[in-house]
């Protein structure tokens, strides 16, 4: 691939973009928590707010230098998703630097935020980011055993391990989408979506009354600016793969904002209703319902 | 229950019985014969739940007061059994390994008015103070207002009149006879 | 007694520089104090120049504060009510955090006993700067109902630095709401710097701290 | 060290030295020593807990209290009989009208006093009412320590509903200082009765949604059940009292067994239940909501419209009261709540001595139901014995 300026330039304009709407989508659904507990909710461009005001703060320490890599490791897995997922199809321009075998990439990808983190924050030497780095690293690891059922499935199905070719393959209609064609793996791919995003029941890597509040418990100011910074992209692009893999991708950005706001919705929507389940439970819980999916859309599809 | 505290005094020298109300009786006990008389009560009696241990300074007899509150949950009775021990160098038998509790009870009244129970798990420990190194402060002797204006930088306060001194002042000036004479 | 207390620091066997054989069979020397705290005093932090950009600075600052989830007092059971539908005090963008590390309010919920003081104090030192600090309740200001208590500090203000005082016992959710707004408006007009004040006047709040801790076994500034 | 040989049974280590201690070598990198709080959400109010870990279980726990300490019982040593009423109500913020009431009673019993009829009605409607708001919060807060926030944020609204109505009754939200020495301070306002029914039926309306919302919740019912069981006989041996002994099949209640003001009068039935973990503790306070609600129903329905509610006092500037003792207990929602008074013959009492229910449920109990526990429940465990700080130190 040469180097394209033009590109490039559309790609960090497709940063801000998807930077600034998860940014929205979180200030929604806190917003929409909030409806159902009876509240009017935190006022819509909060999050903004956070964001200015903990890159203002004047004193940071730090614990070493892993310390300050951890979280330069978490968002180079946020915004390595995103160079390598492809965003609007149909146009040249949005693709960022999608590839042909390019899902393998987006699969390390997700997890690579996860260990840089575990480095990071295990430098803070504070007991409770060990326990909830641990907490998620062996959660991560289960969730992506169905997730990689499911996306193995999908690859025998299309035939090829480009997401391209997979989101191509599903245009024409809503009939073609994944989502009927392969139903099995969707519901894996859903379960394990619940998981990725952290939200109740399986936000025990955060955990606030247990362990507070997990691996970010020493990041303060900048540091944990650039987490959140972090937290807006993943979210996104972790819908956005999901929407690719699942539901037929996006032609313009309004069905991108339309259907990442809905996969996004369906974790909060479980989530608010749900307490969180404990460690093993967790792990038990990935290893029974959405592995049993995961291994029946493979089977189905062989 | 006037049976059982009769049958009881004659075996454990129980003394000064009030009976305060219909379900709670006071008594008094020597030192010596207290742990027997509770596991007694615990174990024979049907004393089965433990209320309250608490302590109360007589300083002017130079005596500290123990007070087991043991209750009857059957019969909803409640028993407290006084023990008299002496201020100087004040310390008790320990009675933590009847029930779980009495062990927290000893360890804050060692804290707050140096009474000793040798024997009780974590007694030397501190339960509630951090660093104190004054008399220990529940003692009548312990001046906390004096402690309070001494160590933590009180503000000026506007005047404040003693409630009953004041009133007196208002309503009866001077003497009583001189009040009466300007009313004429 | 208290001086040799004070003298012999972090008597502590956990905080004492020894000698561990890990897991791998190697020896190492640790020593705690060393590797977990530093001795660095508070530094003040002069506002940024361009008077347009700390403007920006502290409207953004104003508008988040976060609170430290720590219930120093009984002002803490009016927490809840100020979080929950009928107050709701994330409309004027203010949450709870649940560590000193992320959090930009204290707030002092009542009476603080000295064993809370110390607590406070670490707590206190750990949050990034700028900080601020809403004493509630009249146990705060002169002691309150507790004036004459061996356990409670009378005035908050010589040991940190307080920015608004709530009064009252118990003071309602509308009027901490009204000391929010209050410590709005004096952010936005540049006067949040108590936690500048304190780093200069580090001594002297240091020597109030320690007159009344008499077990000091933690290092004079906690970062 | 092959995998296989990887020490599984926790109970095996760390064993117990001639002193009757643990030996926990930190040193040896078995073990981790793990604070919680005196800053931490997960713990009620503010108390610390020093727990030493084994990969994630807990194998020895100890309670750290002492952080809210104001030295209560020597301040109202200093302050006369009227004085040391609002004193002493700041004993326990949760649930301040159960100290009034013991404070109130004891000093009207050392001096020989009887209160009249509608005060005596006035005030178990006051303590039921602190019961049921004390409730609203803690029960959906068993579901806030799953992350459950939801429970948490209408129990808070509901509780709000029932200060409202102390507001109304006696001018104050969270203190009330209503039952002073002798009887309250006045009746009901004009039209109280019917505003207390509209809020009891929207009460009831959420009795219904945390039964939807938690206990037919598959994952808190995971969480719960069968966590942190209590034996039976733990009950009597560590002095436990109120919701949860009677999760444990003791059918404790204070109310019942030495029925004051005019708990006689009433028709209720506490519930009981025979295993005593996390769900049915919780479960419990969830009936004890709807036993409350009925109470208050019950107490405006039969309370008579006017009376005198306050007794011949002396003046309290001389307010002496003979030499002598006794102990009055009230159920407040955690279980037993007593007070214990001494007097001299003088004007001030010459000593109290609260006895709550957590300080026996958060320090001994407490401790020895935590060695074994997950730290996942850590907290689930401390609010299903509804532990409260403040009066475990006072």
């Amino acid at each position: 691939m040469d180097f394209d300026i033009k590109r490039l330039g559309f790609t960090l304009l497709g940063l801000l973009i998807v930077l600034n709407w998860g940014l929205l989508m979180s200030s929604i659904m806190r917003k929409l928590g909030a409806r159902v507990a009876k509240r009017y909710g935190i006022r819509w461009f909060q999050p903004w707010l956070d964001l200015v005001k903990n890159y203002a703060l004047r004193s940071q320490i730090s614990h070493g230098i892993m310390f300050y890599l951890g979280p330069v490791f978490r968002i180079g897995g946020g915004v390595g998703l995103f160079l390598f997922m492809p965003m609007i199809i149909g146009s040249e321009l949005w693709l960022n630097y999608s590839f042909h075998g390019d899902l393998v990439l987006l699969m390390y990808f997700q997890f690579f935020g996860m260990l840089g983190m575990a480095l990071g924050s295990g430098e803070g030497g504070h007991p409770y980011s060990a326990i909830g780095i641990s907490r998620g690293l062996s959660q991560f690891t289960t969730i992506e055993v169905p997730m990689t059922l499911a996306i193995i499935s999908l690859a025998i199905q299309y035939d090829t391990l480009s997401l391209i070719d997979i989101v191509k393959a599903q245009q024409g209609g809503f009939q073609n989408w994944t989502m009927w064609t392969n139903p099995v793996a969707t519901i894996a791919g859903m379960f394990s979506l619940l998981g990725a995003l952290s939200h109740s029941p399986f936000n025990l890597v955060k955990a606030p009354n247990e362990i507070p509040i997990g691996p970010p418990t020493e990041y303060h100011s900048t540091f944990l600016g650039v987490l959140q910074t972090n937290a807006a992209i993943l979210h996104v692009v972790e819908a956005a793969l999901f929407m690719n893999l699942f539901f037929g991708g996006a032609t313009n950005w309004f069905e991108f904002i339309l259907k990442t706001f809905f996969i996004y919705f369906w974790s909060v929507f479980v989530g608010v209703v749900f307490p969180r389940f404990r460690i093993e439970q967790s792990v038990a819980w990935f290893l029974k319902i959405p592995l049993v999916f995961g291994v029946l859309a493979i089977i189905l599809y062989m | 229950m006037k049976q059982v505290l009769e049958k009881l005094s004659a075996s454990f020298e129980i003394e000064d019985i009030v009976y305060q109300r219909d379900d709670l009786t006071f008594l008094s006990a020597k030192k010596e014969n207290l742990i027997n008389l509770i596991t007694h009560l615990r174990d024979i009696e049907g004393f089965s739940h433990f209320v309250l241990l608490s302590c109360v300074d007589w300083i002017e007899d130079d005596k500290f007061q123990l007070t087991y509150f043991l209750n009857k949950p059957e019969e909803k009775y409640d028993l407290g059994i006084r023990c008299m021990i002496d201020r100087k160098e004040a310390s008790m038998d320990s009675a933590h390994h009847l029930w779980k509790q009495i062990a927290t009870y000893q360890r804050e009244i060692k804290e707050m008015f140096g009474v000793d129970f040798p024997g009780s798990p974590g007694v030397d420990e501190p339960f509630i103070l951090e660093g104190w190194d004054n008399i220990p402060p529940m003692r009548r002797d312990f001046d906390t207002k004096q402690y309070s204006a001494d160590t933590f930088f009180p503000r000026e306060r506007p005047k404040t009149n003693d409630p009953k001194e004041y009133m007196k002042e208002q309503m009866h000036p001077g003497e009583w006879g001189e009040y009466r004479k300007e009313k004429k | 007694m208290s001086e040799t207390k004070n003298n012999n620091k972090f008597e502590n066997p956990h905080y004492a520089k020894r000698e561990v054989t890990g897991p791998d069979g190697k020896q190492f020397i640790v020593d705690p104090i060393k590797d977990y705290f530093s001795d660095e005093r508070p530094k003040v932090y002069e506002p940024n120049s361009i008077p347009v950009v700390e403007k920006f600075l502290n409207w953004a600052r104003a508008e988040s504060l976060w609170v430290l989830g720590f219930g120093t007092g009984c002002g803490s059971i009016e927490i809840p009510p100020l979080m929950t539908p009928r107050f709701d005090a994330f409309r004027f963008g203010i949450q709870s955090r649940p560590t000193p590390r992320q959090s930009n309010v204290f707030i002092i919920s009542g009476y603080l006993a000295v064993k809370t003081l110390k607590r406070v104090i670490r707590s206190y030192e750990q949050m990034p700067s700028p900080k601020y600090v809403l004493a509630l309740g009249s146990c705060t200001i002169n002691g309150g109902m507790y004036f004459d208590s061996y356990n409670t500090i009378n005035r908050l203000d010589h040991y940190i630095p307080v920015d608004v005082y709530v009064a009252g016992c118990m003071p309602r959710p509308e009027a901490l709401l009204a000391a929010f707004n209050r410590l709005k408006e004096l952010i936005k007009e540049g006067k949040g710097e108590k936690a500048n004040e304190y780093a200069a006047n580090f001594d002297w709040y240091k020597e109030n701290q320690k007159k009344i801790i008499k077990d000091w076994n933690m290092p004079d500034y906690n970062w | 060290m092959s995998l296989l040989n990887i020490e599984t049974d926790r109970s095996k280590y760390p064993v117990k030295g001639e002193d009757g201690k643990l030996q926990i070598d930190l040193d040896s990198h078995k073990y981790v020593k793990l604070w919680q709080g005196p800053n931490h959400p997960g713990v009620t109010g503010n108390m610390a807990l020093e727990l030493t870990l084994a990969g994630d279980e807990i194998v020895e726990s100890k309670t750290h209290v002492g952080y809210l300490h104001r030295g209560f019982e020597k301040l109202i040593e200093r302050r006369l009989f009227v004085q040391g009423l609002p004193t002493s109500i700041r004993m326990c913020v949760a649930e301040p009208d159960s100290n009034e009431y013991v404070y109130s009673t004891c000093v009207e019993q050392l001096s020989g006093i009887d209160i009249p009829e509608m005060a005596k009605w006035i005030r178990a409607l006051l303590l039921e009412m602190a019961r049921l708001q004390a409730l609203l919060r803690v029960v959906p807060g068993q579901g806030g320590t799953f992350a459950l926030g939801l429970g948490v944020q209408w129990g808070v609204y509901m509780r709000e509903l029932i200060l409202d109505r102390f507001e109304e009754l006696t001018g104050g939200r969270v203190y009330h200082m209503f039952m002073t020495p002798g009887g309250v301070r006045g009746l009901l306002p004009g039209g109280f009765k019917k505003r207390m029914e509209e809020n009891l039926k929207e009460i009831d309306q959420f009795v219904i949604n945390i039964d939807n919302l938690m206990y037919s919740n598959s994952v808190f019912k995971k969480r719960a059940i069968d966590v942190a069981v209590l034996d039976p006989s733990w009950i009597d041996k560590y002095g436990a009292v109120g919701p949860v002994a009677r999760s444990a099949g003791y059918n404790r209640d204070v109310r019942k067994d030495y029925p004051y003001l005019i708990y006689d009068q009433l028709d209720f039935e506490p519930k009981v239940m025979n295993h005593s973990d996390i769900y049915n503790r919780s479960r419990i306070r969830w009936y004890d909501i709807q036993t409350s609600v009925d109470l208050i129903r019950q107490i405006m329905a039969k309370m008579p419209e006017k009376g005198d509610i306050k007794a011949e006092t002396p003046n309290v500037l001389h307010w002496r009261i003979p030499k002598g003792e006794t102990y009055v207990r009230s159920e407040a929602s955690r279980g037993e709540y007593g007070l214990y008074m001494v007097t001299d013959g003088s004007d001030k009492p010459r000593r109290i001595n609260l006895r709550g229910p957590s300080y026996t449920q958060a320090v001994a109990l407490l401790q020895d139901l935590l060695v074994g526990a997950n730290i996942a429940d850590v907290a689930a465990i401390m609010v299903s014995l509804q532990t409260c700080p403040p009066e475990i130190e006072r």
